[in-house]
């Protein structure tokens, strides 16, 4: 317990969390503190090249043992399935009705990859290592869950999924550049990296401030404007489904046999909502669905949740599970 | 200077549906149209701006069209397949182009 | 396709101005407006552009107004309320729209 | 409101030769023009979008400009000067304006 | 004299000095060369959080002495004070009119963080050390010369300031930055600055060049286009008023017994001029006002000047005076 | 052979070459995956200026020696020379209209400074040295072309050139930007460099993997919507006109007696073609000429040929030739 309470205040007083808390500070505040668009664009786009290659470095350095593929499973896996937990659970806990409760359950199945990367820089910090793959099996989470949330809607009989739109999930601009750049951080090695490796190693965490940043400010934004349509049983919602995920997490860790850091990450995968790519694909497929619903949760309430108590709670089990 | 009567669409959209759009029109036989970004708006589903978007999913695009009249009614029916279901505003005004046999 | 006439109001204003003029609108009754960034300009104050600013401070946006005809005066003067000591130029167009009801 | 009329004048041209038009403009005697950022369009020259450029050489731009409706002969005739071997596209619009002294 | 011109020497011949002069020469000859808007923003971001950041660390290194509060207020005082002396330089000097006085005057209350930072590095190339929460006087010293102004043209009786432009000054974007990363360089300490350091230390000064490349830019086209506005009187108002400013400055830091180096920076607080808090709320509150004029004296004179020949001059008095 | 085909292979598996690549495959199979135009831009200012402070830190270190202007010289002829060459072949090979021919063969004069910059990157780590005024070259070729080819139309009789052209090409950014960072370069040295080496050196090769993955995606689009313009003829002469532009700048390399390095340079900067500064120019001065032809020629074909298989073959025969 105390262990966890040391992890959450030093977490909780890191330059990141507190950048994150800044941004949201200056908005609720009405500050006009903003990031232009194409840099925080930008910021993401350094953020999955460099998280995308230096896994793919870890995995040429290390070697692929058999679980890679396994953990892909598990990972498509608990995607599509943690929608369905979420759309019950929803459905029972708040009352939303069936299409803003498939929609916001969409996001819970998918991944935030920032939530991610605050994970494996907490392990960094403690010392714990992890499988480099995880990031391949962070972009192979970000599709299925919203295949999941789409039938789950399609029961009802009045929609048929668009074709176009497959493509255009599978192919959306995140899960290419992770998974390019992994591949490319894969096939170039440790040799690869070292040509670029003052470029997207040493300044990564101060970017991952800025973006932090960035962050709160929007989490502050919808707040102020979506804030009233949150009741208090979303908000349990938005704290209590990521503890679900991230015991399926767990669960799929154990099995696996993952590391104690890779455990922790399935378990930030499991927790962390999406922002990006499912409210894009949300707008093209349930465009009735309101977006201050889904976005006011996954990155006012979950997110936040995760940065600062869920990722310490999660090394905490895991070690305590895993004896690591 | 000659001009001949045409009509200008303006077509408020959201980005994520600017290709279905324009895959629409030019099925329609539109031959031009040009696409403006939008930073911020409301409407009944609320105010947003560009900069207090993540993922700049939800930001719009504005889409104009000048066309002859009498191409008016099935660009407009090809637009509302599209915007129909999805948040947006169609307009249309009366303008007048130089060479008509353009539009 | 049945249409109904509207009016297209075009306000080009300085950024610094943009929040108070919306809500003068808001206020005025407006159920809608698009802002459009505006990349450089000229008038009577002089030739400015976007990149020629270190601040930014005196950017200028458009805001876009589609109402019914019988709610312009209140938004005019709503805007002219705004505007008035500020370099911008409103201007009005007929247009129609769809579906009425929205605006 | 007292309102005058005017004509909108919206010229779609390639930003390499923007600063050649409002040059052109100006001395056709105009005394204002507001420009907006182009994303993306289709016309007779194909379909771009203004992420598809490595030199963003071939982006466009929107030149709006509003006169009094005795000036648009002057304009149009130095804005083909310049638009005629282009690619883009001018339209003119009927509108109002409140100070008719500005146009 | 000689070691001022030494050092006048070596600033006019360092990177930053000779990306400025190169953006200037573009500009006046009219090259196409432009840093875009959104780009520009991010360095400005940058800048303001990296330099926060450090000062929040120096304090939190090195604590927090007496004169902390004492100098926040002695800036607060200065930028208040400072426009009613230029305002009334400038109705007896150049004969502007009541409005555009006040409004220029403004300018010259409040401060530039550029020249600022310029400031600090020529410190850090001479060894010189300065008191880490000068960054803190440097956000207080912002607004209140905003107020100056205003109640300069309030006096004439036809203006009462809006409720509004109040919270938008004192949470302007740069503010809230600059103070908002001073607390959590405070907070983290040199702990927080090891995990950030490759992204806010090592690239600060090439970043800082790149900045005013895209100054200079801005400087040249101002001059092209608000030049003719700018009488021989003007110039002498954007050379002869910081060294007032500066000059205020000093006494400051004698009286507050700051080290040589916090002295020098009273002293570039008090000599530079806004460009970027200050001409904003202007066009809010004094639309009338020219932004030719103010921009122009602000940024195409008094920016180059301090930058050139005022900080080195500064430097050798702060020197004599205080023996350091 | 076997050393040619080891460096071609070491090429390839570049993380830049790889970006690249990926850029490439992203934007053939359509994903939406982009990089903003205002980063893109940031981007290409970085390396213009980074490359131009690094050729002008090199002068300043090893001193000009008297082939600094007959290099200049060399370069201005090769850039003027070239597009007579492309343009007759262009019309015997391709049947492509004067207009359009005399457009494609104003890019093959002039050069891609992104090339040149992956022929420096390749000869680093070859270890081979070479003149560091060939970044003035480089910038000194970017125009001639030009004028041979509206010469080449003109001679038409229809075409005068527009006198404010001129200035525009002359003073076009990229020109500016090069020619004054290397100025900036020489004039502050190693000491000016050391320090912002840790913006310039260090990140560098990292930004230019974002680079090549942005122009990697625009290439692509060109091919997807220009590369049913571009018949076999056409296609052989993106990868025939580089071997002749290598060639001439072979001969220049020997008769003006540069070091290996220098000679590979002037090969590459021989070989490249524009996709940047010519292009504008061209919509300006030749609007009829079709854009998706030249574009799609220099930088869907010329543009990789260069990038993957000519740079290493220009390293062999230098090498070769040179005895270096
Ligand atoms: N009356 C209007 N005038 C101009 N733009 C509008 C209007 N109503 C809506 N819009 C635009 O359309 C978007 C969506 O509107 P809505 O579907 O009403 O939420 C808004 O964000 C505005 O950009
Ligand atoms: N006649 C006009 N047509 C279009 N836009 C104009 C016109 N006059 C002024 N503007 C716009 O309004 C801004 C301020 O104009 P002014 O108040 O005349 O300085 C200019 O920078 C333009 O963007
Ligand atoms: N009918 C049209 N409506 C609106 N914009 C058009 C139209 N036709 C052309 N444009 C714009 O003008 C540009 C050049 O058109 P074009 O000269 O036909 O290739 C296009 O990329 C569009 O941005
Ligand atoms: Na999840
Ligand atoms: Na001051
Ligand atoms: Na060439």
């Amino acid at each position: 317990m105390d262990q966890i309470l040391s992890l959450a205040a030093d977490n909780l007083l890191s330059p990141i969390i507190l950048s994150f808390a800044l941004g949201l500070a200056a908005s609720l505040a009405r500050s006009d503190l903003a990031i232009p668009e194409a840099v925080a664009k930008a910021m993401s786009i350094y953020l999955l090249f460099a998280i995308g290659f230096k896994g793919g470095v870890s995995v040429s350095d290390h070697g692929v043992d058999g679980t890679l593929l396994l953990s892909l499973l598990a990972g498509v896996a608990l995607s599509a399935l943690l929608p369905l937990i979420g759309y019950a659970l929803l459905r029972s806990m708040t009352g939303l009705d069936r299409l803003n409760a498939a929609a916001v359950a969409a996001h819970y199945g998918s991944i935030s990859i920032v939530t991610f990367v605050a994970g494996t820089s907490v392990l960094d910090s403690s010392g714990l290592i992890y499988e480099g793959y995880m990031v391949a099996v962070a972009a192979a989470m970000e599709a299925p869950a919203i295949l999941s949330a789409l039938w789950l809607i399609s029961r009802g009989g009045d929609r048929t999924m668009e074709a176009d739109l497959w493509r255009e999930i599978l192919l959306n601009g995140s899960i290419v550049l992770l998974v390019g750049s992994f591949v490319i951080g894969w096939v170039t090695g440790p040799d690869g990296l070292s040509q670029i490796d003052s470029f997207i190693v040493a300044p990564f965490k101060g970017v991952l401030c800025l973006f932090l940043l960035d962050m709160g400010i929007v989490a502050g934004r919808g707040l102020r404007s979506g804030g009233r349509l949150i009741r208090p049983p979303m908000i349990a919602f938005g704290a209590i489904m990521p503890l679900i995920g991230a015991t399926f997490g767990l669960g799929a860790g154990l099995v696996l046999g993952m590391s104690t850091g890779g455990t922790v990450l399935f378990m930030v995968l499991g927790a962390s909502a999406s922002y990006i790519a499912v409210p894009a694909a949300m707008r093209v497929a349930l465009p009735e669905a309101n977006p201050s619903i889904y976005l006011t949760l996954s990155l006012g309430i979950t997110f936040p949740f995760n940065l600062t108590l869920g990722i310490p709670l999660y090394v905490a089990v895991a070690r305590t599970v895993t004896g690591g | 200077m000659q001009t001949h009567d045409a009509k200008r669409v303006e077509i408020t959209i959201e980005a994520v549906m600017q290709r279905r759009l324009t895959q629409a029109l030019t099925e329609a036989g539109v031959t031009g149209y040009t696409i403006l970004p939008v930073l911020g708006g409301s409407g009944r589903s609320g105010e947003w701006s560009r900069s207090g978007q993540v993922s700049r999913a939800s930001g719009m695009v504005q889409v104009i069209c000048i066309i002859r009249p009498d191409r008016l009614d099935a660009l407009l029916e090809a637009a509302f397949a599209v915007v129909e279901r999805h948040i947006g505003v169609v307009s249309v005004t009366d303008c007048q182009v130089m060479r008509a046999e353009r539009f």
